[in-house]
Formats: C-alpha cells, structure tokens, sequence
C-alpha cells in the first residue's frame, strides 16, 4: 500500500495526474470509500485493503470530465469494466492514468455478519498483504474466520489475475477462484419451471427498487435510465407486485448483456442480498454457448454478442428444445 | 389527445359480411378521442374518401383510423385523400379488419369483437402520431438488368430505347440465355436463333447499353433511386479490345474434351471458347480449371496462334462499381435435376432425355447435327415415348410443386416436329392434363394430335426398364381405357420440371427482396404489381418471378422496363419519413446503435448539450435521414431509448400491446 | 410486569394473528424484514436490525390512493378504503419507533394525511429491546435508550423468556386479550433492569456513541449549507436510493399514475431525494447535480426538519445506512467530516 | 358441481409482424381464407429487429397469454441483417424467461415469408393450442391490469 | 350412406391419406405390378374412398391382391398413397370379428415346404386379426 501511495504522490508532485482515485479509510473497520485525493496531505487517509471492494472504473465517467489526468487504482476485474467503457465511449483513456492494483480477493462484511461476528471494533488480516485469517476485535469478544470464507462470491470465481489495461502496476495478486463460475446458474437451470419460478419469485420479492444495482453497474451507464424516462412508459419506481421488478431485472440484464463484465459489483450493493449477478451470469452462460466464448471488456475491438450475428446462429427454439 | 375519426369499410361485403361494422362504429364512438365514425360500403372509392374529407374538415380531425383491408393496399390512398383535405398523411392508421379478421373468421360475433380490438389499437396508435413530412433522395438514372437472356435483353433494350444507360450483367461468357438453347418455338414453330439473334445484337449494338458478360453482382448497397454495386468482371484471358473473333484458337486448342453446357453435356468444347456461333460478344474465355496452361503452365498454343494478340494469361478479376437508380432481376432459370427419379432410368440409360436435350438434338448446331438419333448407339428411333409432369405438381420433396407451364406446349411442339420430319416414327404422350391457356395454344396441340397423329395417352408412366435389346419398357397407365400398358419405346423424353437459377437466393439476398420457397422472386402484389419486388426499385423479368413462356416472358420484361423507366424518369424520390431519430439529451454515444445499422446512417458528433440546466459537451448519435430506412435495430440495441422510430415508436407500439391486451 | 417462554411465542404469535394482523420480523431468502406473520413465516427475533426500517407498516413503499375507472368515455372514481382492522406490530425497536415519531410529525400534522393516521390509530406497536446492540448504531446520540424502548408494549428478551410490559391503553387491551398466554411476573422488573444495565453498558463502548451533534440545529442553515465540504463529501454517492429506502425517518414520495388499461391508478410509492429525478417538474430537476441531492438529504435530516420541528432530529441513529450504502457513505461520515472541520478551525 | 359449461379459455395473443414479409405473409394467408383463431392480434412493425424485448414484457404484465414474433426468413430481411439481431435478442430474452420459471412456449418465434401464407396459419393455430395448453398467463402478469 | 362416411373417415384416420391431394395422374396405377389381377385398380382406390363407397372396396379382389409393395407410396407425386388406403380398407375388414381372409385351418393346403415361416407370421398379420 504504501508503494501505491508513495508513487501516487509522486505522479501528483510531477503534475503528470491532476487527482488521485483510490479508497479512504472509513470510520469503521470495514467501510472505506471511493474518494479523490488531490492534496499530498489528503494521503493520510489513503487505504488500499480487502474492504476496498469497490469498483472505480464508474467513477472514471465523470472523472473523465475534469481537467488533468486522474489517477486511478484499479483491481484486474475493474480493468474489464474499464475497458468495456472505453470501448463504448464513455471514458476518455486520455484521461486516465490507471494503476493496477494487486488483489488477493475482496472481503464481504455481510458474510462476516453471517459467520455470527458482529459489534466489530477492529480488524486484522484485511491489509492487501494480511494473513489468510481475519481476527475480529468485536464488543462481544475475540473472533476470527478464514479471508477465504469472508470472500465476496465473485472472487470466488476470479476471472483472474492479469490486468487488462494499465499504466503501471503495483502489488501482486493472487488467484482466488476455488469455484465454477457458473455452478450457481446450471443449479438453477436443473430445477424445474415451477421450482425455478418460486426461486426468484422469493429473491425478487425482496427487492425494493433502491436502483443500488443499476447505479453501481459500469454497464449501466446511460445518462438516464429507461426506467427513469418516459421513453416506453416504464419510470415506475413502486414495488407494487412482483411484476415489476421482474421487468426491472429482466431488460437491465437485457440491457447490459454482452457488456456486462461479471465484475459482481450489483450482488455486492444489494441491501437485499438478492444474487442479481445471476442474471447477467446466465445471459453470458447463454453468450458462450450459442455464440461462442465472450468476455466484455476484455478487448477494443471485437462487437459484443448482440450487435452482431452470424448467419447461422441457434434459433429461438433452441430454449424449448433444451427443455 | 387527438380528434380521431374513424372509417369502417365494409368492402362489399368482405369485411361486412363478417363483421358487424355498425357495431364497430358505436364501439369506435365510445373511445375516448373519437369524435366521429362511420361506416360505408368502399371508403377507398371517391365517394368513401370524401367523407373522410368531409370529417377531417367538418370535425377538424386530427387523427384518422381506417378499418378495411391491409395497409398495405389501401394505406397511401387514405393516406393521399387525408392530405388532400389538409392532414398530415402520417396521421392515418388503418386497421386491418379484412385479411386479418373478417376473411379468416367465420363466427361474426368473434370477427366483430376481434375488428372492434383492432380498430381500438389503431385508435391508440393514431393518438400517439406525430406529423412527419417525407424528405427527398436523388435518382441516378442509369439501370442495371441481371441476367441477358431474352427477358434481360428485352427489359434492357426497352430502357435503353427510352433514353437511360443500362448496364446488363450476364454470368456466361454470351448473353442469349435459354432461348438461344431451343430449336423451335411454339405456336408458331420459327427458329428461335433467327429471331433472337438480332435482338442480341441491337443489345451490343445499343449505345445506351454497356454488356457484362462473364460477370458477376457482388454486392449491392444503398436503397431506391440510389443503389450502389460492385459487379465481378471474371477474368476472360482474352483481351476484348484485340480479340477479332476469329475462332483460330478454338481449333488449336488442345484441351477439347469438357463437356459443352450449351450442348448440355451432350457434345464437347475446347478450353478456350465461344458457347456458341451466334455469341455475343463475339470474344472467347478460357476455362482456366480446365486450361493445360493455367493447369500445368506448359501450352500457350492460343497465344501462339492469336494474330490479334489478345490472349493475356495474366488478366485479372475486375471490380466495377457503378451507381443504379433501378435493378431488374432477370435471372431465369434451369431444368431440375432428375437423380431422385431412378424410375424413369434417366441416370442409366443415355436414350432417356430432357426435353431440353432433345431441343439441341433436334437443333442443326447441335450434338446431332440436328438428326434425330439415339445417344447410345446413333440409331434413328421408331418409338419416342414423352413424360410429361417429371418433378412438376409434386407434393413431396422430389420435385416442385407448382406446373412449370411451359411442358405441355414445348412437347406438342416436339411430337410435331418429329411427326413432321419423320413420319415413321410412332410417338406417345403420357399425360395428366393438357394445359394449352394463351393465343393460339389449344389449337397448335389439337394439331398435334390431329393432324400429326401424336398418340395423348391420358396417365402417368410408372417406369421405365432398360432392356438388354437396347430397348425402353415403358410401363404406364391408361386411365381412360382402364388399363395399364408396357410399351417398349427406342427414346424417352422427360418433360422435366423448370426451376429458378439457383444463384437467384444469393442475389436476392444481396437486393433484399423477398423470395418464396421455391426461389421464385415474389411480386409488390400477386396481381396489381406483378412486376416489382415489394423492395423498392427493384423489378423483376422473366422466369425468376414464376414460370413462363418467351412471349409471356418478353411481355414482362416490357413491364419491367416501364416501371424502371418510370422511376428513372424522376429527379427527386420522397423518402420514408419513418426514420430513426436520437434524443440527444438521452444518448449515451455509446455506438451500439452504429454497429447494428445495415446502412451507416448513424455517426456521432460532439454537441454541446443543455440538459436540464447541465450544460456540457457530449458525444451523440446523429441519423442521416436520407440513410435512414427505418428498420429499427438501433432503436432496441439502444438501452436508455434515446433511438426511436418515427411512425413506429416506443410508444406507440406500446399503446398498440396495450390496447389489444385489453 | 407479564412474561412468556420464548418455547410459547408461537403460540402467542398464532393467538394475536387469531385476532388480528400481526407484523413481525420474518426472515425470506436469507433477509430479515418486517412481514405478515403466518404459520409457514420464519420469524426471526435475532437479527438486530431488518433491512428496511418497519416504517412500511404505517407508510408502505407503495400504495394506491383512488382508482380511476374508465368504461367507453365515462370515468367514475373510487376512493380506496383506509385502514380499518386493527393490527399489531411485534418487534419494533427503539430506534424504529422514534423514526415514528419523525413520521407522526410530518403525516399527522395539519393537514392530516388520512391514510398513514389511520394506520397509526389502528396499529399497536409492542417493542422490544436491543439485546445485542452493534457497531453500526448511534440511537443514543439522539437520545434514544434502545433498552427501554417505549410504545404501546415493550419488551425484552432476556435469555429464554419475553418480559411484557403494557404502557398505554392499547397495550393493555391488547394485553388482556392474550391474558391466558402471559403470565403475571413480580420479579420481572429485576431481570428487565438487569438486561437494560448490560444494554447500556455496550451501547456506552460503541464507537458511534461519542458522535457529537454540536452545532446541528435548526439555525445553521446557511452555514452549513454553502459549506465548501459537500463538494467533496458528495462524491462517492452513487445516487441510489438504498440509504432513504432501509431509512425509518424518510418520508418522501411521489405519486404517479398506472395505466391498467381499463383506467387509472393513483399511487403514491417512496421516492428517494437522492434520485436524479425527484421532484422533477416540467422544467427539470430544481436539484441538478448529485451535490445538491446529497446535500438535501443530510440538511434535511440535520437542520430543516429540526427547525421546523422543535429541535426534533429526522435521523434515528439506527445505522442502516452505515450498513447498507454501497459506497459506504453515510450520515456519520457527514457528521464528523463538519466535526473535524470544526476542530481545525 | 356446478351446471354452467366451463367457459372456454380465449387466450390474448399478440403477433409481432414484419411489414415486409410477414405481415404480407398474414394478408396472404387472409385472402386465401385460411383461418386461425381469433386471439390472435397483429401489430404491424418494420422489421423484427424493431422488437423491443420491453413490448414483449408489456405484453405480458398487460396479461397477454402468449406472444410470437415473425420475420422475413434469416438471409431475407428487407433490411439485409434486422433478423438476424432479433433472433439473437429473442434466443436471448426466451432463454431468460425460461430461466426465471417463465413457461416454455409461451413466447415464439417464426419466419414467415410473404409467400407463406399457409405457414402463417397453421403457425398461428399451432400456437394458440399451445397456450390453450398451457393456460393462463400468471408468472408475468401485473395483477392490476386485470379486469 | 352414413356407414360409407364413417368408414372412409376411419380408412383415412388408419392410412393417414388426404386422398383430396390426388391429382389423377395414374402413376399408381402405373407402377403396380398386381394391376391385372385387380378389378378396382390403384387410381381408383383413391376415388372410392372419396365417394365414400367402401362397401364395394372391400368386397373387392383388389383388397386381397395388393402386395402391399408400397411402389404407388414411393412414386405417388401428391403423397396419396394408394397403397396405405387399401391396407386400412383391409384392416376395417380384419378388425371385425370372423372378417379373417385366412384361417389356420386353411394352412396346411397352402403349404409348402419353401415358403418362409415369416411369410406364414406376415399374412396372418395381414389377412386376419
């Protein structure tokens, strides 16, 4: 962390960045937030830890708007995010200067919360180079669990190590995936109709249209959603029946198919705990099998999947015949 | 909310007869927004659309929904009448209350409730329009025909008579097509070399027509009145410039055994050739794949012998591009292959023909000299047995299921010749029905049978067995006399079923104009524009649009050529108004939109926007209108919906759902 | 003083639900939230903190105030009815319930909103105390005692018996009416006294507890309203509405039309300060930027409603939002970024 | 029980058409009368890539029983490659209805050319007894909506 | 007459024929190599059971005469299948009890010593129940 700090502070003296975007520590153990730093003295602050979960390449939106360079820490998974909005316009590369910054997996504090630690006070083991155990100094007494359990699922199954657009980078990481990637989705796929119908009847009843999914979502980039325009009479933000929010769900994965990079970022907001990333999994499950393997983000050039065709694509049908 | 009214048509009593309009009316009448209905007997004659004049100025309509046939009929005429009385075209939506509903419904209580949803959606749509005014696209006047043979050459001389360049693109070495393959043509039996042959030459000879020839369409772009298209100048290795048409390298040539297809196999032809005598042009083309040159790289004897000095090894593929306000297709078209008819021996016996290689047998160039023999051992025959319906009228995958209409005319006109030049030779029709409708037809066949004494048996072959004598038993029924008959025959014609040139679907790919299953192009409308592909600008001659004869086929290309001519006739075409559009306060200048847009109408520019008092400068898609037309695959590829579809927008198509989900 | 075995709450569960609608935390698909209880609902008294306030129970995130019935081109209107069945709300903690009181102040202030006081008058709230107060709260800053939670019961929990204390009329009635599950207890009032102890012990070591209000009141405004801070302190904000949504004191909404196709229905849903269009007008948003969004939210909170409230804080200290933001920001954060400023001046 | 005959199950189906081919192909089927069920509603759109899946889910949350979506036969599209996308979009959009429990066969796609009258209707017969099979739309229905 | 309609209903359910698609070529007729032994020929199957006279089909000779070679199936352009219409009009006669054309008692003469046990199993699946 503190290579990371020192060289920022040195592209910031040199004037080669005008700001630097990376985490500060929050007033809890485990909440730092997305913040810039602009000042030598802000650094103080600075964190880079297993609760910097946060993917800052939507930042990079409106960061591309200001004067200068901005600096900014990405983890290997932001870089496809990165990527994929560089190759749709809506970051200026010119204004990035992106450190990639080595993960080891990103920790989830509600899977802290289920492993029964709560009231914590202190944390050890979160630091990027920490152990692999995680000690709680909690109001209830001493606990511990292993990073690995404490991991958010998308780390689970890392699409891996390697950044894929950087200017330098700084720290090592490690390989976390110790899971199919999707396991998840061919579990639900095995279910049957009804079986699968109650699943995310369950899910989605909880969801109370908070848009945390959609706003975190590099994918989600519009300037202004459907469901916020007039455009097709769908700015309906009641949860009046389940109906709704399947819609909601349904086109935002619609939307984002084939941009979507995984990066997990809408299952990690969700106040609700609903596994959103399942949707945008089975669309790209669905992407690889039909039209062969894509991963958004992970190039400049190639159309995604539903801005192009080939000529003898699966037909429609194929979804009954699956069965 | 608009004034809308609403006309229901009863359309005699099409639409009236199962729907209950008078129910439709006070139905319409209850709608919010609608200020008028009523019903008439044919709202699309002068009387009907004066009502809607009437209405539109007396209620001051904003808005008008016709229920009566298809849009795509009668929509421009209510759309006109509703101009004429001072609306925007563009604010009139019909409902399909006739082919959709009332000819496929019986029960008048279903069809009633089905035109009154109908009507309701329409109502909903129409509220929801907005006037558009179509814009304007230039016509380059120059025309391209597909195809030379006798339907290109006609539509392509029509053209060119009327004072635009034509440019005609034929994939063989010679335009003249089929026609120039037959003997005879009936009713009336003249040569069909003497009274093709000139017209191929007005063609070459023709300044304002440029010939193709042994090339091909390979791409084609842009929409009516503006197409662009590479065409695939093969490589001839002759230089057309020099060549004098001598015919000296063809003797020379020492590669002489490849099957002539002009001669449909049945005689050979050298590696450098001309198809034909009569080819026009009148320039060789070697045969590179069977050329002991471009084989082997030793030989060049027809670059030895050339005195003009045209042979040139080294010529290349050409692409042309060149910029057309019509095509005509005029692709024509081949007998189908007969290996899934094992029972008639065609593929074991040489003396069982096509009726299409008794044509170059009977012909004087032809394999034979023009004498009648047999294949297999150049004997005269005695007894000729024909097959009529060989792969026509078929209801399984063997063959077509259409009549290829020319058969029965060219076999009366076969048996007639044989009778006429060898009288002693016996020849037998098996038939299932003689179809003689045009000039003159049943006539020439009662001929045939009268005064020819062609034997018509009325019944189909069951097969025919190779003898060891040479012979053919020909096992068939009589359906008349109840009885079945062995014939032993010396030849057997098959009367094989016609089928569009296979390359057709890949052209018609490239003209997006819409094609059945069977690869026949399909007509604007089956009877009232028989001669256009619902694509605008293109046009369709000859074969390619169904089966038909020489003068049936001329006749069309004539068709053909006035509706190009028609339309090349225009400096300005009105433009669908039904274009794409971006919001720019919505769009993300993401460029998803620009990747699914077949036409390149969509680019993006830097504008500096005002967004609710958000002042900054942001990438937009922009669509060029007069590129513009109006699929709608941006505007689903759009996420944040800032591409809509004028006349078909996100709103209206949901009004649309939400009506008929009622 | 009652109490009744943990073991015979589902009895006394089922005995309420017997009589009228009973609210409770349930936990579905791995969270907990304020539901209908029934005999198939996992109810789920040990999570601290549902992840929506139970605000929803007197103020729902949606509902519809009148239908609009269209037949041809005549319209009839029919109200919906308000609230008439009683109804019980069973644990309810301290903090949600002073969230209440912020709603009391604005729904049932003149003029009256009719459905939310009806829900109110037919409600009975019985609250139960913090057993295990966590991290994230800060009740007491706001003068919340989460071990003595007052409403129409309140409650305890101490190890594996519920102590039930009526505190108002209705509490009483609706204590009677469950006389034969609750037994009479004297030596309650010893237990319960021992548990509010150990309460408040923890709640003095949490590390929000120290959280000064120092100079937030209703008489800032300006100050704290053209404080250079929010340029900075806005940024992370993602413009979700997760914080207003799990809040128990946010009260704002919007009310919007459905079309059903065979008319209208009028219903009012929360809508959150934070969205890019709240309160959008014809003209546009009066808020432009996410700056000014954010700053709404915590101004509001902080210093307009105090102002007009008598001093009363629209905030709860229920630390939902220090749970829940994506971002990771949240009214603390707010709160102590003006502190420290303060301190360096 | 009960002595009134069980009303008949009319399903609400609506048919999304391409102007170009399959709509002609739908007049085409009308003037050769070659019936199908009256539930079936056409809307007229350019081509089927003007299909937003959102109609689609309209459609059903308006408590549409079943919806099908015809276009020009791949290789044939007025606009060249229109259906193309849209059948990728569809492959896509079906897939994840299926995937959330949404039966099968509730949504279809067909392409019938202009020539395809017959196509048209028994396609439209065929799926019409398929949702009278599979009964009423109640996975995606927004109850408000209904009558 | 409303046997006649029942019973070409049921030939047509059996073969699975649309003897509307006949076009009355004669190919069948053509191609049949039991056509002389026959009195209603192969075309003419078609035309019966679309006049509904099934009585005079199956107290025909043709009935028992057809070899079932299925040439008229194969060649038949309009997929009509003489050759499935009279195998159904032969299964209404086997269906009806004591309809059987053979009896096991009737065997022995019939027996030679060449002919294949099969041949014995198949016309008993053909000509009795």
């Amino acid at each position: 962390m503190q290579e990371l700090i020192n060289r920022a502070k040195e592209l910031l003296a040199d004037g080669t960045v005008a700001r630097v975007l990376g985490w500060k520590a929050g007033d809890l153990p485990f909440n730092p937030e997305p913040a810039y730093f602009e000042k030598e003295e802000d650094f103080a602050d600075f964190v880079y830890d297993g609760f910097c979960g946060a993917n800052l390449s939507k930042y990079m939106i409106e960061a591309s708007k200001l004067e200068g360079k901005t600096l900014v820490c990405l983890k290997p998974c932001d870089t496809y995010s990165f990527r994929q909005l560089m190759k749709e316009h809506r970051v200026n590369r010119e204004k990035a200067y992106i450190i990639g910054v080595g993960c080891r997996g990103k920790l989830d504090v509600n899977k802290i919360r289920d492993l029964g630690i709560k009231g914590i006070e202190s944390v050890q083991g979160a630091e990027i180079e920490g152990s692999d155990t995680l000690t709680f100094q909690t109001l209830y007494g001493e606990k511990t669990c292993s990073y690995a359990d404490a991991m958010l699922e998308r780390c689970h199954v890392c699409k891996g190590k390697e950044h894929m657009i950087y200017d330098e980078l700084i720290g090592e990481s490690r390989e976390t995936k110790d899971a199919d990637r999707f396991a998840e989705v061919e579990k639900i796929e095995a279910m049957s109709p009804e079986e699968r119908f109650a699943y995310f009847q369950k899910e989605l009843s909880k969801c109370i249209r908070c848009n945390a999914c959609r706003n975190v979502c590099p994918a989600c980039s519009c300037r202004k959603c459907v469901f916020d325009s007039n455009k097709f009479d769908s700015a309906q933000k009641a949860n009046v029946n389940s109906f709704e929010e399947k819609m909601f769900h349904i086109i935002r994965a619609f939307h984002v198919a084939g941009r979507c990079t995984d990066c997990g970022e809408c299952s990690r907001v969700c106040p609700q705990g609903i596994p959103l990333h399942l949707f945008n999994r089975k669309f790209i499950k669905d992407i690889d099998e039909l039209y062969g393997e894509y991963q958004a983000g992970a190039d400049d050039e190639e159309r995604g999947p539903l801005t192009s065709y080939t000529v003898d694509d699966a037909e429609p049908g194929i979804v009954a015949e699956r069965g | 909310m608009q004034r809308i009214g609403v006309f229901v048509c009863h359309c005699g009593t099409n639409i009236a007869a199962t729907v209950d309009v008078k129910k439709v009316v006070e139905m319409a009448l209850a709608e919010p927004g609608v200020v008028h209905a009523e019903d008439y007997q044919y709202m699309c004659s002068e009387v009907g659309q004066e009502k809607i004049q009437n209405a539109i100025r007396e209620k001051n309509l904003g808005g008008v929904v016709v229920c009566s046939c298809s849009p795509r009929m009668h929509e421009t005429t209510f759309r006109n009448a509703a101009q004429k009385a001072g609306l925007n075209p563009y604010m009139v939506e019909i409902a399909n209350i006739r082919e959709h509903c009332s000819w496929i419904h019986k029960d008048v209580k279903e069809a009633t409730e089905k035109a009154v949803i109908l009507m309701r959606a329409a109502v909903a749509k129409v509220n929801l329009n907005t006037p558009l005014k179509a814009g304007e696209s230039r016509v380059t006047k120059r025309a391209l025909v597909i195809g030379g043979g006798i339907a290109g050459i006609q539509t392509a001389l029509d053209i060119a008579e009327a004072g635009y360049p034509v440019d005609i693109v034929e994939k063989t070495p010679s335009i003249g097509g089929r026609m120039s393959q037959l003997d005879k043509t009936f009713p009336t039996l003249d040569c069909s070399s003497c009274i093709l042959t000139p017209k191929m030459v007005d063609a070459s000879a023709h300044p304002n027509i440029t010939l193709y020839t042994y090339s091909e369409v390979e791409k084609v772009s842009g929409f009516v009145g503006d197409f662009t298209v590479d065409i695939r100048k093969k490589a001839r290795s002759v230089d057309m410039s020099k060549c004098t048409g001598c015919g000296v390298c063809q003797e020379k040539c020492p590669s002489k055994k490849i099957p002539s297809e002009f001669n449909r196999g049945l005689s050979n032809r050298t590696a450098i050739y001309t198809p034909f005598a009569q080819a026009i042009p009148n320039v060789p083309v070697i045969d590179r794949e069977n050329c002991i040159k471009f084989k082997t790289g030793k030989c060049g004897v027809c670059s030895k012998v050339c005195q003009a000095g045209a042979i040139d090894y080294n010529q290349k593929d050409e692409i042309i591009t060149e910029k057309y306000g019509a095509i005509v297709v005029a692709t024509g078209f081949d007998m189908i292959k007969l290996d899934k008819y094992d029972e008639y021996a065609y593929s074991q016996s040489k003396d069982v023909i096509t009726s299409l290689e008794l044509e170059r047998i009977m012909n004087a160039a032809g394999p034979t000299s023009g004498h009648l023999e047999r294949l297999s051992d150049g004997k005269a025959p005695k007894e000729i047995v024909f097959i009529q319906c060989v792969g026509s009228r078929c209801a399984d995958d063997r063959g077509k299921s259409y009549c290829s209409k020319i058969c029965c005319m060219y076999t009366a006109k076969h048996a007639m010749l044989i009778r006429d030049k060898y009288p002693d030779v016996n020849v037998t029709v098996f038939y299932i029905d003689v179809r003689t409708p045009g000039k003159n037809f049943d006539e020439f066949y009662r001929r045939a049978v009268e005064e020819y004494g062609v034997n018509y048996i009325k019944g189909q072959v069951g097969k025919v067995i190779p003898q060891p004598n040479g012979k053919l038993l020909v096992q068939g029924a009589d359906l008349i006399d109840n009885k079945q008959i062995l014939k032993e025959a010396d030849m057997v014609v098959l009367a094989a079923a016609i089928e569009p040139n296979p390359d057709v679907r890949k052209i018609a790919t490239m003209l997006t104009a819409s094609i059945d299953t069977n690869n026949f192009l399909t007509e604007a409308h089956a009877k009232l524009r028989p001669v256009e592909s619902p694509t605008a600008g293109i046009f369709l001659s000859g074969v390619c649009q169904g089966p038909k004869d020489i003068p049936e086929t001329v006749s069309q290309a004539g068709a053909a050529a006035v509706k190009a001519i028609g339309l090349l006739a225009k400096d300005k075409l009105l433009t669908n108004p039904c274009t794409a559009h971006s919001d720019e306060l919505l769009s993300n200048g993401c460029s998803q939109c620009a990747h699914v847009c077949p036409y390149g109408a969509i680019t993006y520019e830097e504008r500096q926007v005002n967004d609710h008092g958000i002042r900054e400068v942001r990438r937009i898609a922009v669509v060029n209108d007069a590129l513009c037309q109006g699929c709608g695959a941006c505007t689903v590829t759009c996420p944040s919906g800032a591409m809509d579809l004028q006349g078909f927008s996100n709103r209206q198509i949901q009004a649309e759902v939400d009506a008929i989900c009622l | 003083m009652y109490q009744i075995a943990k073991e015979n709450l589902t009895a006394l569960f089922q005995k309420i639900a017997s009589l009228q609608e009973l609210y409770l935390p349930v936990k579905n698909a791995g969270q907990v939230n304020f539901g209908v209880w029934s005999e198939d609902a996992e109810v789920d008294l040990d999570t601290l903190k549902s992840v929506k306030s139970p605000k929803d129970v007197f103020f729902p995130q949606s509902e519809t105030l009148y239908t609009c019935i269209r037949n041809g081109k005549k319209l009839t209107i029919e109200p919906e009815a308000l609230q008439e069945q009683h109804f019980v709300v069973f644990g309810m903690k301290a903090c949600d319930i002073k969230g209440v009181e912020v709603l009391d102040r604005v729904f049932l202030s003149d003029p009256v909103d009719t459905f939310y006081a009806a829900r109110r008058d037919h409600g009975t709230i019985v609250a139960l105390a913090c057993h295990e107060p966590e991290e994230t709260c800060f009740c007491q800053v706001f003068g919340t005692d989460c071990a003595d939670p007052a409403a129409d019961v309140a409650a305890w929990m101490i190890e594996d018996t519920l102590y039930w204390k009526p505190m108002t009329k209705k509490g009483e009635e609706l204590t009677a009416s469950l006389a034969d599950l609750l037994t009479e207890d004297d030596s309650a009032q010893e237990k319960v006294e021992a548990e509010q102890a150990a309460i408040r012990a923890i709640v003095e070591k949490l590390p929000y507890s120290n959280l000064s209000l120092e100079g937030w009141n209703g008489d800032v405004l300006m100050e704290k309203f053209n404080s250079p801070l929010w340029d900075e302190l806005y940024k992370p904000c993602l413009a979700c509405g997760t914080c207003t949504f799990v809040c128990p004191t946010c009260q704002c909404y919007d009310i919007k039309d459905y079309d059903t196709g065979h008319g209208v229905q009028r219903y009012r849903c929360w809508d959150s300060c934070m969205y890019s269009d709240f309160t959008m007008m014809a003209h546009g948003n009066n808020r432009t930027t996410q700056k000014e969004r954010f700053r709404q939210r915590f101004m509001h909170k902080l210093v307009y409603f105090p102002a007009n409230n008598g001093g009363m804080y629209s905030c709860v200290g229920c630390g939902r939002c220090v749970e829940k933001c994506p971002a990771a920001l949240n009214i603390v954060k707010v709160i102590k970024a003006f502190q420290k400023q303060g301190g360096e001046q | 029980m009960s002595i009134e005959a069980k009303e008949e199950f009319r399903p609400k189906i609506v048919a999304f058409c391409c102007n170009w081919c399959s709509y002609a192909g739908a007049d085409l089927a009308g003037s050769s009368r070659l019936a199908y069920p009256a539930d079936v509603k056409i809307i007229r759109v350019p081509c089927s890539c003007r299909v937003n899946p959102m109609f689609i889910l309209r459609a059903f949350e308006r408590g549409a029983d079943g919806v099908i979506l015809c276009g020009c036969h791949p290789g044939d599209c007025h606009y060249t490659s229109g259906n193309y996308y849209a059948r990728r979009r569809m492959t896509l959009l079906f897939s994840m209805l299926d995937f959330i429990g949404v039966e099968n066969g509730r949504t279809r796609v067909e392409w019938v050319s202009a020539a395809e009258g017959v196509k048209f209707s028994t396609t439209m017969r065929e799926f019409v007894d398929k949702i009278r099979s599979l009964g009423k739309n109640v996975r995606l229905e927004d109850l408000r909506c209904r009558n | 007459m409303a046997t006649g309609n029942k019973q070409a209903e049921l030939i047509k359910e059996i073969s699975g024929v649309n003897p509307l698609k006949c076009m009355k070529c004669g190919k069948c007729s053509a191609s049949c190599p039991s056509y002389n032994e026959m009195d209603i020929k192969p075309h003419q199957f078609v035309s019966y059971v679309v006049n509904e006279d099934i009585e005079s089909l199956v107290n025909s000779k043709s009935l028992w005469k057809c070899l079932s070679c299925f040439a008229c199936v194969e060649r038949c352009p309009r997929d009509v299948k003489p050759g499935k219409l009279i195998d159904a009009a032969r299964q209404l006669v086997v269906r009806e009890r004591g309809g059987d054309y053979l009896s096991p008692n009737e065997i022995p003469e019939l027996l030679d010593p060449d002919t294949p046990q099969q041949l014995l199993v198949s016309a008993f699946r053909r000509y009795r129940r």
